[in-house]
């Protein structure tokens, strides 16, 4: 149970997009396709629970330990950065055209606030392990329902008459916006 | 002349924000109130200034594919610098801020700057840039902080003016979204016309 | 806990180790570090996004004039001969002076000139009434005047003249983009050497019909009767499938042509006011 | 000549519908609720009313004209129809500049930002009314009591709506039979003698709204009826679970604006999707977040909330859900 | 761009780099996630990053054409699944295994990561029917 | 209860003014221009030159190859010149120009008014002799009908389904056509059977013609096989595939013919023409023609030589009226607006229907407010709201993706918009773009 | 001067220098600040208990001690002194009947039960309803008030309290927050 409101809560009450402010930019800026979303969703979503458990670990067993606990930032951005390389390498080894596939398909990952946010925020809210795990596998999540929304949204805006001054990233923001006010009908959901 | 503009691209031209959209999450997060708002961009100011000098100083030094991870220290340094300091001396606005303090190591304007300026300028620009670029953040942040805090509190810097509440979303996430959208909007019209 | 500052260098050292470790193994591949000289030309393009170049924005050809070997068949129409020096300067390559253009649209059947068969109903554009007839009036080669040229141009140089229902050109907002030419299905439209001061002259037909049919059709089509051909002096006037064209680069400008032309098909814009017949006269008896 | 002929590719006829005509049909759909609102509000309803449907042309003409510079088209109908429906949304004794927020939020940010009529992915009216909701909650929870006609405006007796009643009840421990003695019987909530927004009260108005609108042909059966019934199906098997702390179906489709949302709201043909078969999901959708709002959140009323959540998966659901073609071979059976 | 004829296919725009015998090499450049968006020239962060596909087959192509290259939308979606979504769930599902096995949190956490090297390896090992499953063509 | 197809149709003001006029016989007129192209495939080839004399049925331009057709003089007289006429598009096509001189028809042609019902050609004599009359489909599409009999080998055809539907406001030449010659209907009918070897033949009628029904359930009676079935009136019914659908309950597969679920459609018309043609051996040089429209004082259904003008027939009719602002051949769902009176009746020419200026006028557009009545009128259940805002931004490789070229142009999706959105005239500009770059990619 | 060249050698020394370099300045920041943030999350938890009860001088925080509350969970108080005199307990009290989410209060007491002052420390409540408890106009209404005589209940319920406007159910959740407060500490006894 206590897992299940840990993804709903993450998932809808406090999107990381729309309630937490977290990985706005690829939020806006990652095509308006919904397939690319789609394959955005899983791609983050496997850097983010990779990045999570790692910091995690790298927190509760070498910097607390070591009691250097401040070296929280720095320590977090270069293991995630680090990490990501070497996903990309793994999979270029592993498999040439399969990497020749992605390259087409999603845009790169890199590190940006969703990632580094929630590998905080899991220190932060005192999650064990699992519970870090499911929190940034359920943000992974949301982050991806919020940009499959705003994605198929903006497909069919392609097809309408917007303002010229509001195209591109403003009508993005006032989406994500009334989207934010419609998710706040979750409110208390979970307590 | 020329180092002037260097400072004061950053205001307007190039605002990091209203022009280039760059580090939206804190821009978002932070400004519920004016208050915040400006004490998130003297944060990141900081960070820019000190990273900007120090990089301009060691640009010759760092070989070239370790650039990134290089800058990438360097940034997270001076940002656990501002994060302890702030921990002390300011815990109230610590507080509010969270953890978009740590964060400022991944917005693209503090990293974007030290690959595009400071890694090629000398040091004195390198500061001006820096300079620039955090007070034009910081402008920014403090504008939409201020629009938000009147109109959704009536109240500015924590000063209430109107009795009773003002119109409450625009202190709350929706209202951050719908502010930033015609703040950029409106940007974009006044430069094209 | 003097412990602390020992405890931080070694494991941040390490770390940046192992970063630079893996650093080392993904330096193989490359990544694209951008020439800055494409921020730079980019800075200059007049950011209109317009295609004109032939890429797909302002950005690809900055990142193409980057990459070419030299700067031959590059041009920013928009931007013209200052835009294109500038950018050769920052690559340290002449550019190539390429003649201004502007657009000119192959056509005068106005409402007077050329009356209405038919009122054409259909949706508003000119593609659609192409493929459904003749359009509404007799000539299957002249305007339609529903404006999908208006609306092709990002520069707001055409604004359709309701009066005549011709669309009409503006010089000064012109950047010889070409949209237009694309989106005209009767291939009305033809981006035509500057002259100096404006100065323009065309055939502004595009009639393939023979005279008679063309005549009939509109009063100043071109009836392909060779006279001008016969007065030009520089062989910038050829006949094509009834058609007369006039080459820009080889035409002098001197206008007899115009007067020449029984339909009045040659226009001319933008000239000194020509002397009247009776003074033209007068003038040589006098001399 | 004498006679030009028109030319134009076929159909060379049109059928009596127009974009005009609908929206009057819809207003006139929407006049007995109104009526009943009267009835109940007295001219604090037509106060709202008129100050709401006024501005939304208003901001409508002013946008057009003025910022968008484009062809006004209030004449079409649709900016009274958002002015109506979000009066219908707000307490009859809303002070009238918050009434002038919603419509310029509604109008504003949710239809003209967008490009105006048909590009709009949310719904004006719901945006508006959220956009209030969340913005002055305490004028927008505090809702006059149906007193009969009256003329009084703002100084009107208040209470709660019975959904409210519930929430709050449930909140404080108290027992639903209990709680079911405080909130008037199911006559009166058919009626509409109850507190709300003063276009959601009256069901049988809404009901007679819905039938003009089917027998019309305005609306299609599908997302009404789908939002409907997979409310009452999903409080049905709570309540038969545990009646003693979830309310019956009838109840939960009589009160907060259910029907006004599912009749007029999730209608709307801008945002909602375009073909049956996505309509029923979208309205299963609804009706789930619905009930879910309303049990477990911390607000009484989803049917807001509902529709706005939906209204973003609408173009999803066009772009996946798609008839089947004719002549399109099912796959593999 | 979604679909093409009836085979929903995916595109990206690239330039030949290189022709060798019966395969185009095409460079197309890869952005990251930020740099769609309006910014990305202004951050000089935005990777951008050169990749290069190997085309089979023979077109008739030369170097420093601009080619747009076409891929199943499938295959868009396999290989997102193949290299980020069974290697979460592998993990997630060892994790979960781990942890009811009463391993402490730390053994847990790293075979949990250490679980990726054998599904790798399987990937690896599978590599020929994998690269025939991605196929790209090209379109000038 | 009537049949009719599941999904989709609309039910337009059925306004057949001339239900109940019997056919007339228009008089021949003083000149006529016969088009050398009135059917789908290659323009015949003149035969003739000028000052020539000619009979009527005789042959004067030749089909070129198989898909084509041959073209006959519906009139006797001089061949004035073969020139170009302007035709209903405004365009320049080219024409025989006959001036009539009397009404001497070839020996050949049996004008006897005796039905003859056996049937002696055997099966391919019989396709020869629809190729050598000229005879093309007459529902619309004009088709050379011998192309349509003539199965490929490996096909097969089991049902034959005769469509006497004319589901189109205002005409009524087929059901005339139907009420008056359903003897030489139902005979043509057992020719097609004959021709494609098949033993059943369908025959759907809209319930809106009761009387068409009785006549042609009489005759069909007579003979084995053939059987009459009543629809319900809806629009586009006439449509080949949802006729089939509607008959059968079959769907043709996307992207295949009726043949391909071994059917072939015909039209009432054509089997008509085919008995003349066979029977009679009268080549297609006349037809029933609707003439109509709300203003006409004299409405009526007229036998037309084909190459007379329609001005002859709008005279006729009573002269065109002062409002008239919009002429019609065909129905006002899928005909053609002509520009001139001029224009001659071809073998397609089923009506001509004169619209008063105030009904001929579109409306001003409008947004479109995504109300679905456009996907939920098409009977194919396609969106095309969707593919006219792909086609007016010139989308076209989704459009492609839409369907776009599926569309049979039936054009319930504009009669129905509220908006009075062009839909159809955006999709027309859609297939024939989406077609030109199939085209040219499978040329590469 | 020349550029490093990018070779192992120099990649992997600079690099590890930069760390080095950075890692100490950190280290010694650090050191610097520690005392000041030690104090300043103390001074956090103090200021709030120096707002709801009298004057003190002894050090609140160490002398903290649980109270059951008698329904399975507890209590921090913190008893305050002045000259070793007791002169009030602040509770660190909760609620779950908050309209959206748990509501944390720091209820102070003088030591005869009577309510000094109280203050909000968590909330989820909605902005400009529930948030309002924050308000001094509805928490003074508490101060000096002895809960024996001044039953914690809203004005609905048949209390003496005044709900704020529209959001009963935070006021009755605050109601119910400080009376548990009160109750366990009067049952726990003070120290
Ligand atoms: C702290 C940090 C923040 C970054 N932020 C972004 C970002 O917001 N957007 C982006 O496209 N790349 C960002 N990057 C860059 C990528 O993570 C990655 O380093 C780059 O794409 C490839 O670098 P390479 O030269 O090591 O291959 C960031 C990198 C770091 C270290
Ligand atoms: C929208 C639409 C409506 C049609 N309506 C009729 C009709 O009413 N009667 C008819 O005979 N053919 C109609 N047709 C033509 C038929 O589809 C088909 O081509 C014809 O019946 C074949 O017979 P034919 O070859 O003898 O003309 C229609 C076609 C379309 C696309
Ligand atoms: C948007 C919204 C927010 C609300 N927020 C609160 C809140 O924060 N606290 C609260 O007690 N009630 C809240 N409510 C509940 C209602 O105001 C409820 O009717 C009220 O608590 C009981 O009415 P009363 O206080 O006027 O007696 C909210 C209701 C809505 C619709
Ligand atoms: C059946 C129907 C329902 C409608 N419902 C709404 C509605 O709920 N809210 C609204 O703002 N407009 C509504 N409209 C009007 C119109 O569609 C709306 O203003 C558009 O969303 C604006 O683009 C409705 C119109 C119709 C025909
Ligand atoms: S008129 Fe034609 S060529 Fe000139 S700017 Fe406009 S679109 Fe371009
Ligand atoms: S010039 Fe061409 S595009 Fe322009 S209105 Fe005339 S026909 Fe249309
Ligand atoms: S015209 Fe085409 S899209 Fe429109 S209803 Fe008919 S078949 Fe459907
Ligand atoms: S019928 Fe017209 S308004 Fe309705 S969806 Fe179709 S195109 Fe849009
Ligand atoms: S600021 Fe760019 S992702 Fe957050």
């Amino acid at each position: 149970m206590e897992y299940i409101l840990i993804i709903i809560s993450a998932v809808f009450i406090n999107n990381v997009v729309l309630a937490q402010f977290l990985g706005i930019c690829p939020f806006l800026g990652v095509s308006n396709k919904v397939e690319t979303a789609l394959g955005m969703t899983g791609a983050v979503t496997f850097v983010i629970v990779l990045a999570t458990m790692v910091t995690y670990l790298v927190q509760t067993y070498v910097l607390d330990k070591l009691g250097i606990a401040f070296m929280q930032t720095i320590t977090f951005i270069l293991v995630i950065a680090a990490l990501v390389q070497m996903v990309e390498i793994i999979l270029k080894k592993v498999s040439k055209s399969l990497y020749q596939a992605l390259g087409i398909f999603l845009p790169l990952i890199t590190t940006n606030c969703a990632v580094l946010g929630v590998a905080i925020l899991v220190i932060k809210k005192d999650y064990n392990l699992i519970q870090g795990v499911v929190f940034g596998a359920s943000t992974a999540i949301g982050f991806g329902l919020a940009l499959v929304i705003l994605a198929g949204i903006r497909e069919q805006l392609e097809l309408a008459d917007i303002p010229k001054g509001m195209k591109g990233v403003p009508i993005s923001l006032i989406i994500a916006g009334i989207l934010a006010m419609a998710f706040m009908g979750f409110t208390g959901i979970v307590k | 002349m020329n180092q002037i503009n260097v400072l004061t691209k950053g205001f307007i031209k190039e605002n990091p924000i209203l022009v280039l959209v760059l580090g939206t999450c804190p821009t978002l997060a932070t400004t519920s109130s004016s208050m915040n708002g400006m004490g998130m961009g003297i944060a990141t100011t900081f960070v820019l200034v000190g990273s900007n000098v120090v990089i301009s100083m060691l640009a010759d030094l760092i070989p070239d594919k370790v650039r990134i991870p290089a800058f990438v220290v360097i940034i997270a340094s001076f940002v656990t610098i501002v994060d302890l300091l702030m921990q002390a001396y300011v815990p109230g606005l610590y507080d509010k801020l969270g953890i978009f303090i740590p964060l400022i190591v991944v917005n693209c304007i503090v990293l974007g700057r030290a690959e595009a300026f400071a890694s090629k300028n000398s040091v004195f620009s390198s500061m001006l840039d820096g300079l620039g670029m955090g007070l034009g953040f910081t402008m920014a942040l403090g504008v939409l902080g201020a629009f938000r805090e009147i109109v959704g509190s009536g109240s500015i810097f924590g000063f209430k003016f109107i009795p009773g509440d003002g119109i409450l979303i625009f202190i709350l996430a929706p209202g951050a979204f719908i502010a930033l959208g015609y703040l950029i909007a409106l940007i974009n019209k006044i430069k094209k016309a | 806990m003097s412990l602390t500052i020992p405890l931080t260098i070694l494991s941040l050292s390490l770390l940046a180790f192992v970063s630079a470790v893996i650093l080392y193994f993904v330096a193989q591949k490359f990544k694209v570090i951008e020439d800055p000289r494409i921020d730079e030309i980019q800075a200059i393009l007049p950011a209109a996004n317009c295609g004109g170049c032939g890429f797909a924005g302002c950005r690809n050809f900055a990142e193409a004039l980057v990459g070419a070997d030299t700067l031959e068949n590059l041009n920013c129409p928009v931007g013209g001969i200052a835009v294109m020096t500038a950018a050769g300067n920052i690559l340290g390559k002449t550019a190539p002076v390429f003649d201004p253009l502007i657009a000119v649209i192959k056509c005068n059947g106005t409402a007077e000139f050329r009356s209405r068969t038919s009122n054409y109903d259909g949706a508003p554009d000119c593609r659609i009434a192409h493929n459904l007839y003749i359009g509404d009036t007799d000539c299957s080669y002249g305007c339609l005047g529903n404006g999908d040229c208006v609306r092709a141009c990002t520069f707001n140089a055409i604004n359709m003249d309701y009066e005549t229902m011709l669309p009409v050109i503006m010089d000064n907002k012109c950047v010889a983009c070409g949209l237009c030419v694309k989106a005209c299905p009767r291939n009305l439209i033809e981006l035509r050497k500057r002259a100096k001061k404006e100065k323009k002259l065309y055939v502004a037909c595009s009639s393939c019909g023979k005279g008679g049919t063309a005549r009939k059709a509109c009063k100043v089509a071109c009836i392909a009767c060779s006279k001008c051909l016969q007065i030009c002096e520089s062989g910038a006037i050829t006949i094509n499938n009834y058609l007369a064209y006039i080459d820009a680069k080889k035409c002098t400008l001197c206008r007899k042509c115009v007067t020449e032309c029984p339909t009045g098909s040659i226009l001319e814009f933008n000239f000194p006011p020509r002397k009247l017949k009776s003074e033209l006269e007068t003038a040589s008896i006098s001399g | 000549m004498s006679n030009l002929f028109n030319i134009s590719p076929s159909p060379h006829t049109h059928g009596p519908e127009t974009t005009d005509k609908l929206m009057r049909g819809v207003v006139l759909a929407l006049i007995p609720a109104l009526l009943a609102s009267v009835f109940y509000f007295g001219t604090g309803a037509l106060i709202v009313t008129a100050t709401s449907v006024i501005s939304c042309v208003g901001f409508e003409y002013l946008i057009q004209r003025f910022i968008l510079k484009k062809p006004v088209s209030i004449t079409d109908g649709s900016a009274v129809v958002t002015g109506i429906l979000l009066a219908f949304n707000l307490p009859s004794n809303l002070p009238v500049f918050i009434i002038i927020i919603g419509s310029l939020v509604a109008i504003g940010i949710a239809k003209m930002t967008f490009g105006g009529l048909g590009n709009n992915p949310f719904n004006p009216a719901l945006v508006g009314r959220v956009f209030l909701l969340i913005s002055f909650p305490v004028q927008m929870t505090t809702w006059p009591l149906p007193k009969g006609f009256q003329t009084g405006y703002i100084d009107a007796l208040t209470g709660a709506t019975p959904l409210a009643v519930i929430k709050e009840g449930i909140k404080n421990g108290e027992s639903l039979v209990n709680l079911m003695e405080k909130i008037p019987s199911t006559l009166r909530m058919f009626l509409g003698n109850m507190g709300g927004s003063m276009g959601e009260v009256a069901a049988i108005a809404l009901l007679i709204g819905f039938a003009y609108l089917l027998f019309k042909k305005i609306i299609t059966w599908h997302i009404p009826v789908s939002i409907i019934g997979t409310v009452a199906v999903f409080t049905g098997i709570l309540w038969l679970s545990n009646p003693g702390s979830f309310a019956d179906p009838l109840f939960h489709i009589l009160t907060g604006g259910l029907l006004l949302g599912a009749i007029f709201m999730a209608t709307d043909y801008v945002t909602s999707p375009m073909n049956p078969k996505a309509m029923i999901i979208y309205g299963c959708g609804i009706g789930l977040l619905t009930v879910v709002i309303r049990v477990w959140g911390a607000y009484p009323e989803g049917v807001s909330f509902a529709i706005l959540i939906m209204n973003a998966f609408v173009p999803l659901m066009n772009l996946y859900i798609k008839p089947k073609r004719f002549g399109e071979e099912i796959k593999n059976g | 761009m979604r679909t093409l004829g009836h085979h929903t296919t995916f595109c990206h725009k690239g330039i030949v780099q290189k022709i060798e015998n019966k395969s185009v090499l095409v460079v197309i450049t890869a952005h990251s996630a930020c740099s769609g968006c309006h910014a990305a020239e202004a951050c000089t962060m935005t990777g951008k990053e050169e990749k290069i596909i190997e085309v089979k087959g023979l077109y008739n192509v030369k170097p420093g054409d601009e080619v747009t290259i076409f891929m199943k939308q499938s295959n868009g979606y396999l290989a997102v699944l193949l290299a980020y979504v069974i290697p979460l769930v592998t993990i997630l599902f060892s994790l979960i295994i781990f942890l009811t096995l009463k391993m402490p949190e730390l053994t847990a956490g790293l075979l949990s990561l250490i679980m990726l090297i054998p599904y790798f390896t399987i990937l690896y090992l599978f590599r020929n029917r994998i690269n025939e499953r991605f196929i790209f063509t090209l379109n000038v | 209860m009537f049949k009719t197809f599941p999904s989709g149709g609309i039910h337009p003001p059925e306004l057949k003014l001339t239900g109940s006029a019997p056919i007339l016989y228009l008089p021949v007129p003083e000149t006529v221009t016969i088009p050398v192209s009135q059917h789908i495939g290659a323009p015949a080839v003149p035969l003739v030159s000028k000052g020539d004399y000619v009979k009527t049925g005789q042959l004067i331009a030749a089909g070129q190859g198989f898909v084509s057709s041959n073209i006959h003089s519906s009139v006797s007289g001089k061949i004035n010149k073969i020139d170009t006429i302007i035709d209903s598009t405004g365009y320049r096509q080219s024409a025989i120009f006959i001036d009539v001189e009397g009404d001497e028809w070839i020996d050949s042609i049996d004008r006897s008014s005796e039905i003859i019902r056996e049937i002696k050609l055997t099966t391919p004599e019989i396709i020869k002799r629809c190729q050598e009359s000229g005879i093309v489909g007459m529902g619309g599409a004009a088709f050379p009908s011998h192309v349509k009999l003539a199965i490929p080998s490996g096909k097969n055809c089991n049902i034959l389904i005769i469509n006497g539907v004319e589901c189109e406001p205002f005409l009524t030449s087929d059901h005339r056509l139907m009420v008056e010659k359903a003897a030489e209907i139902i005979t043509g009918v057992s020719i097609l059977m004959k021709a494609l070897n098949v033993d059943n033949a369908m025959i759907g009628i809209e319930a809106n013609k009761p009387d068409a029904i009785a006549c042609m359930t009489e005759e069909a009676s007579l003979v084995r096989g053939i059987s009459v079935h009543g629809l319900k009136v809806k629009y586009p019914q006439g449509a080949e595939k949802q006729l089939i659908k509607a008959l059968t309950n079959k769907e043709v597969p996307h992207g295949k013919l009726p043949l391909d679920l071994g059917i072939v459609v015909q039209n009432v018309a054509t089997a008509f023409a085919i008995y003349e043609a066979v029977q009679k051996n009268k080549p297609l040089f006349e037809r029933v023609v609707t003439i109509t429209g709300k203003s006409l004082t004299n409405p009526g259904n007229y036998f037309v030589r084909t190459g007379t003008p329609i001005v002859r027939l709008i005279d006729a009719a009573g002269g065109l009226p002062e409002d008239t602002g919009k002429i019609i051949s065909g129905g006002p769902m899928m005909g053609k607006a002509v520009n001139n009176t001029g224009v001659p009746v071809v073998k397609g020419t089923s009506g001509i229907v004169l619209v008063p200026l105030e009904d001929a006028k579109r409306e001003t557009i409008k947004p479109c407010i995504r109300c679905a009545k456009c996907s939920s009128v098409c009977s194919f259940n396609q969106e095309p709201y969707l593919m006219m805002a792909l086609a007016e931004r010139g989308l076209w490789e989704r459009a492609e993706a839409s369907g776009i070229t599926d569309c049979m142009e039936c054009g319930s999706c504009s009669y129905v918009c509220p908006a009075n959105r062009p839909i159809l005239d955006y999709i027309r500009l859609g297939k024939s773009t989406v077609n030109k770059l199939k085209r040219e990619r499978n040329a590469k | 001067m020349a550029k490093t060249e990018s070779t192992f050698k120099n990649m992997v020394l600079s690099l590890t220098l930069i760390s080095l370099a950075a890692s100490a300045s950190l280290g010694f920041v650090y050191q610097f600040t520690k005392k000041p943030i030690e104090l300043s999350n103390l001074n956090k938890k103090l200021t709030a208990i120096r707002q709801v009860v009298p004057e003190f001088n002894n050090n609140p925080d160490k002398e903290m001690y649980r109270l059951p509350t008698g329904d399975g969970d507890s209590l921090d108080i913190y008893p305050a002194r002045k000259n070793d005199e007791i002169v009030g307990y602040a509770v660190n009290t909760f609620t779950k009947k908050g309209f959206s989410g748990n509501i944390n209060l720091m209820a102070g007491f003088k030591p005869d039960g009577t309510i000094f002052n109280i203050s909000v420390l968590e909330h989820k409540e909605t902005p400009g309803l529930g948030s309002k408890m924050n308000d001094p106009a509805f928490r003074n209404q508490f101060n000096d008030k002895n809960p024996t005589s001044f039953e914690l209940k809203v004005k609905k319920d048949g209390g003496p309290v005044d709900a704020i406007t529209a959001a009963t159910i935070s006021s009755r959740a605050f109601c119910d927050a400080v009376s548990r407060a009160y109750v366990t500490l009067q049952k726990g006894g003070k120290k």
